[in-house]
């Protein structure tokens, strides 16, 4: 029973990170439709940029400098080269990320050299003892700074004006352009959103407790983990990045504990597709509506 | 109706709700060989739902359809272009970078064979399938005036042109009834005038039925044999464009749609 | 119709003129014999003077060519983004040691002709991409790309697993000599000679890629140009249009899917001839059969051109073979006098490289290297010289 | 096709006389004999010798690799000042492949025409790819994989122990101890290719031999999180971990090996620690490791370990120390000696070279790593291994806690293409 609760404990830690990073996507997605595969290298972005600073400047300045360094990354890849090609092809858009993801990531990786360095100096590596559970202080405040952000984006999107022009340009681009709002201005400000949570994301990655790597091409792979939880959710769904989050890092502990550590990888992928066969637009997203 | 000819399409009976909301109920209405026939009714009416049931893009909770006395009810639209259903698109959904020949060869897809193989390896007997089929295509293209921009992308046409590729493909099915959505959609008047010679053209040329979901009453006035009208998703009058003029239930269901 | 979509169909088979003039005395019958005797000398001459390195870049472009003309197909020609591609080559790859292997201690083999073996690689591939049609038939676009990297995890876990396959991670298992008509292909049997070069393994295996290239690039083009073609184009452009013009979507979707894995097939069974060797990867992220490599071809499919098949080959010219020969180039030496763990190594520079391409293309030429040669092919053609030295192919 | 491809062939065969009196280059390195009748062969000229390194700056070895290359570098320096090997100065002539397979296959014909041998050939992905181009080409390839499954080839050099011996002696070294007893179960993570499955190969049968169970748990080279592992072994009641992992997997699974309460010894092959691993939050956990490997530590009391240590140290102040550099110049001091056989027997040509080795049964390299003995083709070249225990203290992070030592268990051992 022990073991279980401890699996459970794992699981949920690390879905709280894939959550964030999944949220990112989802919310980059819905207001531009890109299928952001550079995620992995904001996060990264953020993650140099503390790593960097944070000898001289210490853990809190350097973080919220890696948080704002991310931020701005995405804000000006959307900016110069997304923002140019408003209405081409989500297929097209999404290999331009690729192409900056290669780049930006082949140059951290190069600056890193051979270095491996942590990030998360507060609360890392010192672990909580409750009975014969452990309680990793990185995963319980990636858990509490996650249910913050999520609240405070929910609220924003339902409360601030930004939620509603976000909402209405999601169920349809053209049109809300018609109705007078100023995309530009919504999806810049959903890259920003999407970069800042990687750049919070990679606080917890970069870590002994989360990953036991520092910031290596190892965080930008985790990274990707957050692809099938923005897809069980549907991509399109903040809720469903929540959702989909939480079963991803689940079922890796899961299957890990009771198949094999070497299955957990491939069991997340199983459920992804036993979800897109049921349903082709995850479990929350809207359905596309062919026109005819 | 008169029960000697069979009707090349007839409707019976459709219904559909979309949650709760009828959108069709109890539609019947019945195309006869060779007419140009007309299905309106005001925005909201149920024209394009019944236009989708017909082609097969939503299935009927009730009812049945049938072309030239076979029931296609339920049929997948690419099964029915085989029995003989053609129809444009109000939006032309052409492909915009392939050319105007390429647009209209696709419709020839369910009368050729061959699959990858045959197809990579050129062989002969496709490669002179594909020659009399070409021929044709270019046979259709010529008909309706668009023989010079074969080769030409269809992205770069004028909408008049477009159109026109539009019915060309509808037509290269050849289809025994072919359905026109909208035909006028987004003309002038000019073209509208231009669309309305070019129905009747055909349906003389080729001997077929056509059905025509339109908004645009100048035009259908203008070229319909007979007129069904739907409001709130019924049969609301059936006849004659001059029948149909006078009909007061007509007249309230368009004077109603514009308060 | 969005403003950008990245497609480059190529123009419809054009009535053909000038068949019947004379060879000479016709301008696009010499244009045509032209533009055969470039390919052929581009194709023909390399095993003659090049050094062995040389030749196994270009052996390895043209695998990658291989798998990227399956990929453009789906792609570019249908819409279906695949991630899934290394998976495929792996299954060509793994099938083909299979079939044509004897059987070994630990290792499953069934001794079947090499020819034989080939052919039955790529049809398992495709009938494992028919198999995938519950997916490949219903979910569309970047959700699709997605739901394939599934098949790479698959193909790895599988990989590891399934040992007396694939040999496993540990030391793989030797792939069987393709044995073409008594000539073979990785040994010195029979010794032949061509032009007082003699014809040993690296340019036996260039000549039989080139061969198979050659006949992938064929059956791509004919297929693009007549009806299947038309139907993914159709299916890509407007999935209601096209079923209601009488194409039955979800089985064109699937079966491009398995005609591209079929390509792949083919591909991994070239790839396991190159290395001589079947070895499943050790990480999802580095390796043969891995995210990096599926990522690279639709670089290759991307810049090339999307649903262009001169293109897909141009595209794998740059991704497949530039860090190849930049490594050659370079030596021992290090770029741009950087060394230690910072080096700009030849591999990074070309991932900067291929990176950059990607975004230039999709900004500011979206149809990719295949409209850049169509453009420059308009341009030549208004000059009597250019047009005999232009492919009509457009790249 | 067959048409189109007819004319061009006959149009270039024209051009291609001239290609016809070019070639066969190949043949002018091999055989021929110099002044002093010594036959010699590729790489060989009249006052060098070149040796072949093909090696990873760039990709997940590059720290490794930079203090192997600085030992190649200290011995050769060394071997040249004395008037280098058969009166010829060493050269090396290194490609970087990043561990990319491709790029290996791609160097290896580029590379071998001028080598005699190989100093340093790293990556078992690498060294199965270029497998069968090393038995063609018949060059003598120095592998920097510690793996017994590449004993059956001919042409490929083991320096020491390999993986299964390294854990059997060090799981031996636990039961001495008393960590270890029977009944017990050993949780073993191991990367899943050429090296994982050969120390699992050892564990295996170290389990078997003394009554033990292993709990595998199998791993790719890119996973990071050690976290549901430990968890596993702790629901198995494991009482000691094995490791054939990466420096990143091993800091994760000693984290939470302390950080979960399981608190067990672990031990591991030669790579699973690197020093960098200290400078991390990992390194507390790390002092419950014992890494087992046939190379001396960087920081031991052997005489000639302290020697190459002291000089490395005074020549790359900025460089941290690691095992390699002591385990590169043993590399070298194994060369020169079958270079020096070779010469003696005037035979320097690529077989002449393959023939030292196998008659080579007891190079030693002042216990920078053990006598070695490879006339015994399928044999591990020695079964002694030294035993560190990572130690944030000691310069290269170890510290000697067993000096060279065959254990029991590996003395029965068969390793798997050993007659």
């Amino acid at each position: 029973m022990n073991t279980f609760i401890q699996v459970m404990v794992n699981g949920l830690g690390k879905g709280a990170v894939y959550a964030l990073l999944a949220l990112g996507f989802v919310i980059i997605f819905k207001a531009s439709g890109v299928l952001n595969f550079a995620h992995g290298s904001f996060v990264l972005l953020g993650g140099y940029v503390a790593v960097r600073t944070q000898d001289d400047l210490g853990f809190t300045v350097s973080a919220i400098l890696g948080v704002a360094t991310a931020g701005l990354g995405a804000l000006f890849i959307e900016r110069v080269l997304v923002a140019r090609r408003p209405l081409a092809d989500p297929i097209a858009l999404a290999l331009l990320t690729i192409g900056v993801d290669v780049i930006l990531t082949e140059e951290i990786i190069r600056r890193l050299g051979v270095e491996l360095p942590f990030l998360g100096r507060p609360y890392d590596g010192k672990p909580i003892q409750v009975g014969d559970i452990t309680f990793f202080r990185t995963q319980l405040i990636a858990l509490a700074v996650g249910a913050v952000l999520v609240t405070l984006f929910f609220l924003a999107f339902r409360l601030t004006g930004w939620g509603v022009a976000m909402r209405a340009q999601a169920e349809n681009r053209e049109a809300a352009a018609l109705m007078g709002i100023r995309r530009g201005r919504v999806t810049a400000a959903a890259w920003v959103i999407g970069g800042v949570l990687a750049g919070v994301a990679v606080l917890f990655l970069a870590t002994q407790d989360f990953s036991g790597s520092g910031l290596s091409r190892g965080t930008h792979a985790i990274a990707l983990v957050a692809f099938p939880a923005a897809i069980i959710g549907g991509l399109d769904s903040t809720e469903g990045a929540i959702v989909g989050g939480a079963i991803v890092g689940l079922t890796e502990a899961l299957s890990a504990q009771y198949i094999s550590f070497e299955f957990s990888k491939v069991a997340v992928y199983v459920v992804m597709l036993t979800v897109l066969i049921v349903r082709p637009s995850g479990l929350f997203g809207t359905r596309e509506r062919t026109r005819v | 109706m008169s029960p000697a000819a069979t009707p090349a399409l007839q409707v019976d009976d459709l219904a559909l709700s979309f949650g709760g909301v009828k959108a069709l109920d109890k539609v019947s209405f019945g195309v006869a060989p060779g007419n140009i026939h007309a299905l309106i009714g005001p925005n909201g009416a149920g024209k394009s739902t019944c236009f989708n049931v017909i082609c097969g893009v939503y299935r009927a909770d009730r009812g049945a359809v049938r072309l030239g006395g076979n029931d296609v009810t339920g049929m997948h639209p690419h099964q029915l272009a085989g029995k003989g259903l053609g129809r444009s698109f109000q939006n032309l959904a052409l492909s915009m970078h392939s050319t105007v020949l390429d647009n209209v060869m696709l419709a020839r897809h369910c009368r050729t064979r061959g699959g990858f193989m045959a197809a990579g390896a050129r062989w002969p007997s496709m490669m002179s399938e594909q020659a009399k089929h070409t021929a044709r295509a270019v046979e259709i293209c010529e008909f309706l005036g668009i023989e010079r921009l074969l080769h030409a992308p269809v992205g770069g046409l004028s909408y008049g042109d477009a159109k026109r590729v539009d019915i060309a493909r509808a037509l290269a099915t050849e289809p025994e009834v072919l359905l026109l959505d909208e035909p006028a959609a987004g003309m002038n008047a000019g073209e509208t005038a231009e669309v309305a010679e070019l129905i009747k053209v055909v349906r003389d040329a080729l001997e077929i039925s056509i059905l025509l979901v339109e908004h645009d009453m100048t035009l259908v006035m203008g070229v319909a044999d007979r007129i069904t009208v739907l409001d709130f998703g019924k049969v609301v009058a059936d006849g004659t464009p001059a029948e149909v003029r006078n009909d007061p239930e007509v007249i309230r269901a368009y004077l109603g749609e514009q308060e | 119709m969005s403003e950008g979509t990245l497609t480059a169909d190529p123009p419809a088979e054009t009535p053909s003129h000038g068949r019947r003039g004379g060879l000479l005395s016709n301008p696009a019958t010499l244009f045509r014999w032209g533009v055969r005797l470039v390919i052929a000398l581009i194709v023909l001459t390399p095993p003659l003077y090049f050094e062995p390195s040389w030749l196994r870049v270009g052996q390895y472009v043209m695998i990658g060519a291989v798998a990227a003309i399956g990929l453009t197909l789906l792609t570019g020609q249908a819409g279906q983004l695949s991630l899934a591609h290394p998976f495929f080559m792996f299954v060509g790859g793994a099938t083909y040691c299979v079939l044509g292997s004897e059987d070994a201690p630990g290792k499953v083999g069934f001794g079947l002709p090499s020819l034989v073996a080939l052919i039955g690689a790529i049809l398992v591939a495709a009938a494992l991409g028919l198999a995938f049609a519950p997916v490949s038939g219903r979910v569309r676009g970047v959700y699709l790309g997605v739901a394939t990297l599934a098949l790479v995890y698959v193909g790895l876990y599988l990989g590891q697993q399934w040992t007396s396959l694939s040999g496993g991670t540990a030391s793989g298992r030797p792939s069987p000599d393709l044995n073409l008509f008594g000539i073979k292909t990785l040994r010195n049997d029979p010794e032949i000679s061509f032009l007082g070069q003699a014809m040993e393994r690296e340019q036996r295996v260039w000549y039989l890629f080139a061969l198979l290239l050659l006949i992938a690039a064929l059956l791509a083009w004919g297929a693009v140009r007549s009806r299947p073609g038309r139907a993914w184009r159709a299916v890509r452009d407007n999935e209601s249009a096209a079923s209601a013009l009488g194409v039955n979507v979800p089985r064109v979707r699937a079966e491009v899917f398995a005609i591209s894995s079929g390509y792949a097939g083919l591909a991994g069974v070239m790839t396991v001839m190159w290395y001589r060797l079947l070895k499943p990867d050790e990480s999802e992220f580095a390796g043969t059969y891995s995210i990096v490599v599926a990522i690279a071809f639709l670089a290759m499919i991307l810049i090339g051109g999307l649903g262009s098949v001169g293109g897909a080959i141009a595209g794998s010219v740059l991704v497949f073979g530039l860090p190849g020969m930049l490594t050659i180039m370079i030596g021992g030496n290090e770029l741009f006098g950087t060394s230690g763990a910072n080096a700009i190594t030849p591999a990074i520079f070309t991932s900067f490289v291929y990176g950059a391409a990607i975004i230039i293309v999709v900004l500011f030429e979206p149809g990719g290297l295949a409209a850049l040669g169509r453009r420059l092919k308009a341009t030549a053609a208004r000059t009597q010289l250019g047009s005999t030295l232009l492919s009509p192919k457009g790249s | 096709m067959r048409q189109s491809l007819k004319v061009p062939a006959l149009v270039i065969a024209g051009a291609l006389v001239l290609a016809a009196c070019g070639g066969g280059d190949d043949e002018a390195d091999s055989g021929g004999a110099d002044a002093s009748g010594v036959k010699t062969g590729p790489g060989i000229s009249d006052d060098s010798i070149t040796l072949g390194v093909m090696t990873d700056l760039t990709g997940p070895f590059k720290d490794f690799s930079t203090t192997l290359q600085a030992g190649h570098k200290m011995w050769v320096d060394e071997v040249n000042a004395k008037g280098g090997v058969c009166a010829r100065q060493i050269q090396l002539e290194s490609r970087d492949h990043g561990y990319k397979a491709e790029t290996a296959t791609i160097q290896f014909p580029d590379l071998e025409p001028n080598v005699a041998g190989f100093m340093e050939l790293l990556g078992s992905p690498m060294i199965a790819a270029l497998k069968t181009d090393i038995n063609d080409k018949q060059v003598t390839t120095m592998a920097v994989s510690w793996s017994s499954e590449l004993l059956d080839q001919p042409y490929v050099i083991i320096v020491g122990t390999t993986y299964d011996l390294e854990i059997i002696n060090g799981l031996d070294y636990l039961l001495e101890k008393g960590d270890l007893k029977k009944g017990d179960t050993i949780g073993h993570i191991y990367i899943d290719g050429e090296y994982g499955a050969n120390g699992l190969a050892g564990s295996k049968y170290f389990a078997e031999k003394n009554g033990l169970k292993v709990s595998e748990a199998k791993v790719t080279s890119t996973d990071t999180d050690m976290k549901s592992l430990v968890t596993k072994f702790k629901s198995d009641k494991v009482t000691a971990i094995a490791l054939t992992t990466s420096p990143a997997q091993t800091a994760s699974a000693a984290t939470n090996n302390v950080g979960l309460g399981l608190n067990v010894p672990m031990i591991g092959n030669s790579p699973v620690f690197a020093p960098a691993l200290l400078d991390t939050p990992a390194a507390p956990a790390l002092s419950k490791l014992y890494v087992v490997a046939s190379a001396v530590p960087f920081d031991s009391s052997v005489p000639k370990a302290k020697e190459v240590a002291t000089k490395f140290i005074a020549e790359n102040p900025d460089v941290k120390p690691s095992f390699t550099v002591q385990y590169g110049y043993a590399q070298g001091l194994i060369w020169g000696q079958i270079l020096q056989k070779a010469c003696d027997a005037k035979d320097l040509s690529r077989a002449g070279i393959n023939a030292a080795l196998k008659s080579s049964n007891n190079i030693t390299t002042d216990k920078l790593v053990s006598d070695l003995d490879f006339s015994k083709p399928g044999s591990p070249s020695s079964r002694t291994v030294y035993i560190g225990q990572v130690d944030k203290d000691s310069p290269g992070g170890l510290k000697q806690v067993q000096a060279l030592k065959e254990f029991p268990d590996a003395k029965t051992y068969k390793a798997p293409h050993e007659s």
